[in-house]
């Protein structure tokens, strides 16, 4: 297939085999386009953004700036900040906003959050000693829409999963702003799983902020984004200080940039934006949503055989959920297992997926997780499938 | 839409040049094309944002007609102001008002500046357009 | 000479003219090895780190941590937290340590510091009332160690640049921390300038917290870190929430790492740490004192040639100074000026380089700045000082 | 160090194994080889941090020689506390204490884990030394 040929470390033997990459909601692989995008950036255009006059920091500067254009049009926000990730966006989003907009006023989560969507907030709350809210899951592995509406009044904020780490899920997130917006709630969206699969109309949808991460659409580490509504951004006060973000500085006092470099202090992700501007080009050209179904079915067709094998699978793989099979076996421990099957070079994640709170609502402390991207294929699928079965001959 | 003949010369020239000191030289020379702001005049409300240089613009409609006086400390910005003023300068305030930056794109000169310096000359042009919408 | 040609971007023609790179303070050059370390890592090895158990995620995390390793021994610090530069170092301190550490104390800067360096203190003194005093800068443009001392009493933190950007100054920190120490506060000192020149041993020197950038020695953007020895480490609280600093999260409450990880939430930087680990590999195989020296003597040779051209040239150029020379034409803009040696392929940087008070104390709004670094060559310097006499007798 | 004949053995038998799924089977057969510590008897003292699998371990000291229970939920951990028991169980405490981990090194094992276990592992074993030095 095509675009296999794209990532070159698709081409690796483990232990013996050829990698079977399927750890791809914990980050994803990188094709060729991205990593000599970065490449020509320090072997030609290296140089420090902003205030620039000579030619290679000019060059640096619109580099950089072209990758917030990209993400702008490519979610349809009308702010893009540059963050180190998902977890820094939301960070950002809980100083620079909460710390100022959120006094007296509850927060909404969901027990299907990131961790990542839950301690700023548990943070932010014990310093201002707001009331945090869960919205309960529940068995069919769906938010309990009854127990949010129920639990609106009050809340300042709603911040949810677009798509679960853990379950694939994804989740009513229309329905939750509409709900949101009409009580006066503002609602931040934690699209770290949502972004890389599908297209995501930041202002159609109406949500007024929305972390995600390079790494796991392709792109490099080090970077991501809080998209913000220009309300939104109106009312978001500097969080951290220095270079870049200021428009003068005398001893006692500063006065800060209005634009989105008010929130990024400091020399920024310059290469990693670049890398980033080429994933969203290279992903730009293919057709995600043809995408999303060819791996959905993958991903029923592994839970399916992963079901006959007696394991439980956590997850329902509903049309719009995200291509990630959590799966326990009764007896074989999960490491042990995504050992054994990195001994025949498949690439399994286990443990809490950093989502202690949900695996404690299923009962469980970790699952095993095979997570699918653009470049895998039903062949991996069998494969892994087929390693399975002779892992549980053997040790189980 | 059409240009003002001094303005396509302009453009001729810039096109023609492949050095790019001389093409700042060129910028240079067109700072004497302001009609000079004084300094005394320098305010507020005159000065462009964005600028690392100080630099300022007074729009003023004269008899239906655009006035546009300037100044900078650099002599480079000022030369953007040239250009912008062989451009603008006595013309009908209603063509002024068509005029897209374009034109600059045109001459290759938002090219051979940095960003930072593109960005003053926007910023530079902005404030001209967002003035004379207020006539 | 061998240095240069480890770094491809030397071969760049700007303009038509070779380049002459002289903004290194602001960020240095790449050489191949930190660009082939993380294009193998993205080729090779690219995974997700810690819990890790198939085989690319073993080989991240060790590459991920082999930098954190290499810094501590580099510098002989105790901890090392991995932050997205040295603005980010600082806010971390000001936030982990500085909020729960400071109250009531006052918090000591010199007029020579970064915006980084001051700006992340001038919120926190907004927030807790923190009083900010100032170390003068005298006319032989050091440090008044004098109003020092007397303004010592009471502070809880001095900060401190190592060398200066501007001027090139290094800073008698060792008196600095002494002082300090004796007194009761903690030093941090910005090595942003310093690192990339010198050798500094934390325990030695005593230091309580370090922060610097990779980009400026030879490494990736989007890293750096916060150096700190093992007291200071203790008493530092979590500051951003998420993935990879927690312990366990429930849904009302979270405990934290007690190692490094529990200041770096989310995905860390991993293919910049493996890239700033080949950096510094790189730079541990030069002669760093020999180069310093030699690059001083370079920058005394150009501040002479300015100073003869009617120039004013901000700096001193002692033995322990770095090689930056800020200098200004009495006629001729620095922008123009510098618009123009870019013209003939020299890169200087113009502006108040993010030190708007230090500028304010010498009366002025900006230099031209030109700084140099290992690959930098006596015959660039020349070059650069050609063009500049050209340059004047054309336009001043 | 020399180390214990049965240790030397395990080391030889470990070199030998290429393939990684072999050598995670033998790892798995020396499961067998704890003195189990009943799972009524895991508690907070016993419990090895930093695995991610629950771990438990007892060192006790019997006629001045090391007495190790232990367990685990994953086979492959509890087939590393078998390969420590191997090495240190009824060993005199004195030649106990002398064990590094370098053992592990020379078996290879630990380059056939991933960090996190091999991390657990050196807990596992940190544990079992602290524990000793307090007798
Ligand atoms: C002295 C000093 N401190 C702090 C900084 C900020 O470093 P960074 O932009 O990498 O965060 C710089 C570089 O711009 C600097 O020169
Ligand atoms: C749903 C979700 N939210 C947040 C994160 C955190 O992203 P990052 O680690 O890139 O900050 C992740 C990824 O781990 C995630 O899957």
């Amino acid at each position: 297939m095509a675009i296999r040929d794209d990532f070159p470390i698709l081409q690796r033997n483990i232990n013996g085999h050829p990698l079977v990459y399927l750890d791809n909601a914990a980050t994803t692989q990188k094709p060729s386009v991205v990593i000599e995008a970065m490449n020509e950036y320090y072997t030609m255009n290296n140089a420090n953004v902003h205030r620039a006059v000579h030619t290679l920091a000019g060059e640096a500067t619109n580099g950089y700036e072209a990758c917030r254009t990209t993400l702008k049009s490519w979610f349809n926000a009308d702010r893009c900040i540059m963050t180190g990730g998902t977890t820094e966006a939301i960070n950002l989003a809980a100083h620079a906003w909460g710390h100022s907009q959120l006094k007296g006023r509850a927060i909404i989560l969901t027990e299907m959050e990131h961790h990542s969507d839950i301690v700023p907030w548990q943070m932010l709350a014990e310093s201002f000693g707001n009331e945090l809210r869960y919205i309960p899951i529940k068995d069919d592995l769906t938010l309990d829409m009854e127990a949010y509406e129920a639990s609106i009044e009050g809340a300042g904020l709603v911040c949810v999963v677009h798509t679960s780490n853990v379950l694939g899920v994804r989740n009513p997130i229309e329905k939750i702003i509409e709900i949101a917006h009409k009580n006066g709630a503002k609602v931040l969206i934690d699209a770290a799983q949502g972004a890389p699969h599908c297209k995501i109309d930041l202002n159609e949808l109406g949500a007024d902020m929305m972390a995600l991460s390079a790494h796991k659409m392709c792109g490099p580490t080090g970077i991501g984004c809080l998209l913000v509504n220009e309300e939104t951004f109106q009312e978001m006060k500097p969080f951290m200080g220095g270079g870049d973000m200021i428009e003068t500085v005398t001893l006692q006092k500063s006065t800060y940039q209005t634009n989105e470099h008010r929130f990024e202090a400091g020399t920024p992700k310059i290469a990693e934006a670049i890398g980033w501007d080429a994933a969203l080009g290279y992903l730009g050209n293919l057709n995600l949503e043809e995408q999303h179904h060819r791996l959905l079915n993958i991903a029923r067709y592994v839970a399916d055989e992963l079901r006959s094998m007696n394991m439980t699978v956590y997850g329902r793989h509903d049309g719009d959920d995200s291509a990630v099979v959590s799966f326990l076996h009764p007896t074989l421990h999960s490491e042990d297992l995504a050992h054994l099957l990195d001994a025949r070079g498949v690439a399994v994640r286990t443990g809490h997926h950093c989502a202690q709170p949900l695996l404690h609502r299923l009962g469980i402390n970790g699952t095993v997780r095979a997570s699918f991207y653009i470049y895998n294929t039903m062949e991996e699928a069998e494969l892994f499938i087929q390693h399975t079965k002779d892992i549980l001959e053997r040790f189980a | 839409m059409t240009y003002p003949k001094a303005l396509i010369e302009l453009i001729d020239d810039f096109q023609s040049i492949d050095d790019k000191m001389e093409r700042l030289e060129y910028v240079f020379d067109l700072a004497s094309e302001v009609n000079e702001l004084p300094t005394s005049l320098w305010s507020e409300e005159t000065r462009i944002h964005g600028c690392q240089s100080e630099a300022h613009v007074l729009l003023e409609i004269e008899d239906g007609k655009v006035s546009l006086k300037s100044g900078a400390d650099s002599k480079l910005v000022q030369g953007l102001m040239g250009i912008l003023t062989i451009a603008m300068d006595n013309l009908d305030t209603e063509e002024a008002k068509k005029i897209t930056p374009d034109f600059a794109v045109d001459m290759g000169i938002l090219n051979s500046l940095s960003p930072s310096r593109s960005n003053g000359f926007r910023n530079m042009f902005d404030k001209i357009m967002n003035e004379l919408e207020e006539y």
